[in-house]
């Protein structure tokens, strides 16, 4: 199972765009990620959920394992996503409340 | 009896995602199951393989997993079954509110709330030598068929 | 024993199109494997099912039918048993050659003529008890993983 | 599982589009849709496999048996297939003699 992990720049944002489906599986591959985007010095980071299938409770656990890395560096992690069934998961784990979602990357980028 | 699919993977995370095709490719069969009910289903069994598969591990089981569906009149079943030391669902910690800035150090502890929540029903039956979870989904009324 | 993945579905005709689901997305999951070879071992183990399910229909057992797919090191393999009366594959009628117009009489009769051309190696195992079917890929070298 | 069975009609021709997958659980109904045809006076039928994602041995026995019936009313049942998985089968089993198998609706009915 292939898990997509790109990396691109904007506004001093590193963005990462997630595709396929994040499990126990495939999650390790997107800690690893994040944890290098943070050693290299990238402090606001906005990853990119719109062309993720499938996201279970391993994948929030690194979203937030990313984001309190990133808040101990004074940065950010903040999320994209539109996805009835990707937003489901958050809500029903109260984590609507404790990442900033965004309907597009133009507007994480924005600040909106 | 003759009316149940089972699937046997072995414990590894590699395996979870045959189980969700199996469980979708099921249940989207039931025309009376809207495709929302079929990714809560989907996810709610994929958590409860996650922990069957750790819970093998933890003690260095190599047994397979079992993911058993059954289809009844106007419900869908899918229990997973393990060989691990097994647990108590009653007496899980809970997490500090998600306004605490505490939550953060909480990365686990969220599969079985998933559970709970995605699914009409959950039965935890577990023990020493295992721990069976059954998810159930109401269905309304079958079509003919 | 654990590195396998069993399947177990009801001797109903509408379940061989979930066993051609699971043995596809295993059979992908090998990078050495091309398509048309999957697609080969996909239409192979569909007959193998197909003559499972009719064998239990045949003499009214209820039990499932069960596949079991097995990675060897170089080697794919998917068996498919079940508990009919089984029969002898070696004497088996054989078809008037197609320009004989007779061919047009014979519907059936295909699917161990099939199943004997796709895939590289195929067992029978038949007895009073039930047969079982076991077909083999070659894969080429594994990639690591 | 869903098999698609769409009749159109052109020079005399009925046309009978399949789509899905054609094996002992769906041949069936393919069986049902050429004799509702045949007892329609139907007697020049082609057979078109270009949305056919899978094709056993069961469903090749259905298209045999429809040869036969049409050729006993003086008719024919031709196909249309040009993909190189479904057309194996009908090499390997030696059908590629039997029937007249066309590249395209169009040749078909032209009677190439
Ligand atoms: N099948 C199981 N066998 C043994 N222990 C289990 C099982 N399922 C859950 N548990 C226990 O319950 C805890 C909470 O599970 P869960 O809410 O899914 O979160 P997580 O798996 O992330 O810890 C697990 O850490 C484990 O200790
Ligand atoms: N698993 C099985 N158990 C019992 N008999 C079988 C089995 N598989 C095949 N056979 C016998 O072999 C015959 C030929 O099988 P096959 O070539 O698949 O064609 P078909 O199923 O169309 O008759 C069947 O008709 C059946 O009598």
């Amino acid at each position: 199972m292939e898990l997509g992990l790109d990396v691109t720049e904007r506004n001093g944002y590193a963005i990462l765009a997630v595709r396929g489906e994040v499990d126990v599986y495939t999650a390790p591959r997107l800690r690893e990620r994040l944890v290098e985007l943070v050693s290299q010095g990238k402090h606001q980071i906005i990853v990119d959920l719109e062309g993720v299938d499938f996201l279970d409770s391993t994948g929030l656990g690194v979203l937030v394992g990313g984001l309190k890395r990133l808040r101990s560096h004074d940065g950010d992690l903040a999320l994209v996503c539109t996805q009835h069934r990707i937003l489901k998961v958050f809500e029903i784990t109260g984590l609507t409340k404790v990442f900033s979602i965004h309907d597009s990357v133009d507007a994480a980028v924005g600040g909106e | 009896m003759g009316e149940a699919v089972e699937l046997e993977i072995p414990a590894r995370p590699e395996y979870i995602a045959l189980v969700r095709l199996v469980v979708s490719s099921l249940a989207s069969g039931r025309r009376v199951l809207a495709d929302e009910r079929v990714d809560d289903l989907k996810l709610a069994v994929s958590e409860a393989c996650t922990n069957a598969i750790e819970a093998h591990t933890a003690v260095d089981v190599h047994d397979r997993v079992r993911v058993r569906c059954h289809e009844g009149d106007d419900r869908f079943h899918v229990s997973v079954d393990d060989r691990g030391e097994g647990f108590d669902p009653g007496s899980l910690p809970e997490h500090p509110p998600v306004t605490d800035p505490e939550r953060l150090n909480f990365e686990r502890g969220l599969g079985i709330p998933l559970i709970r929540t995605l699914v009409d029903e959950v039965a935890f039956d577990s023990g020493d030598d295992g721990t069976s979870v059954t998810m159930t989904l109401y269905c309304g009324r079958v079509g003919e068929d």
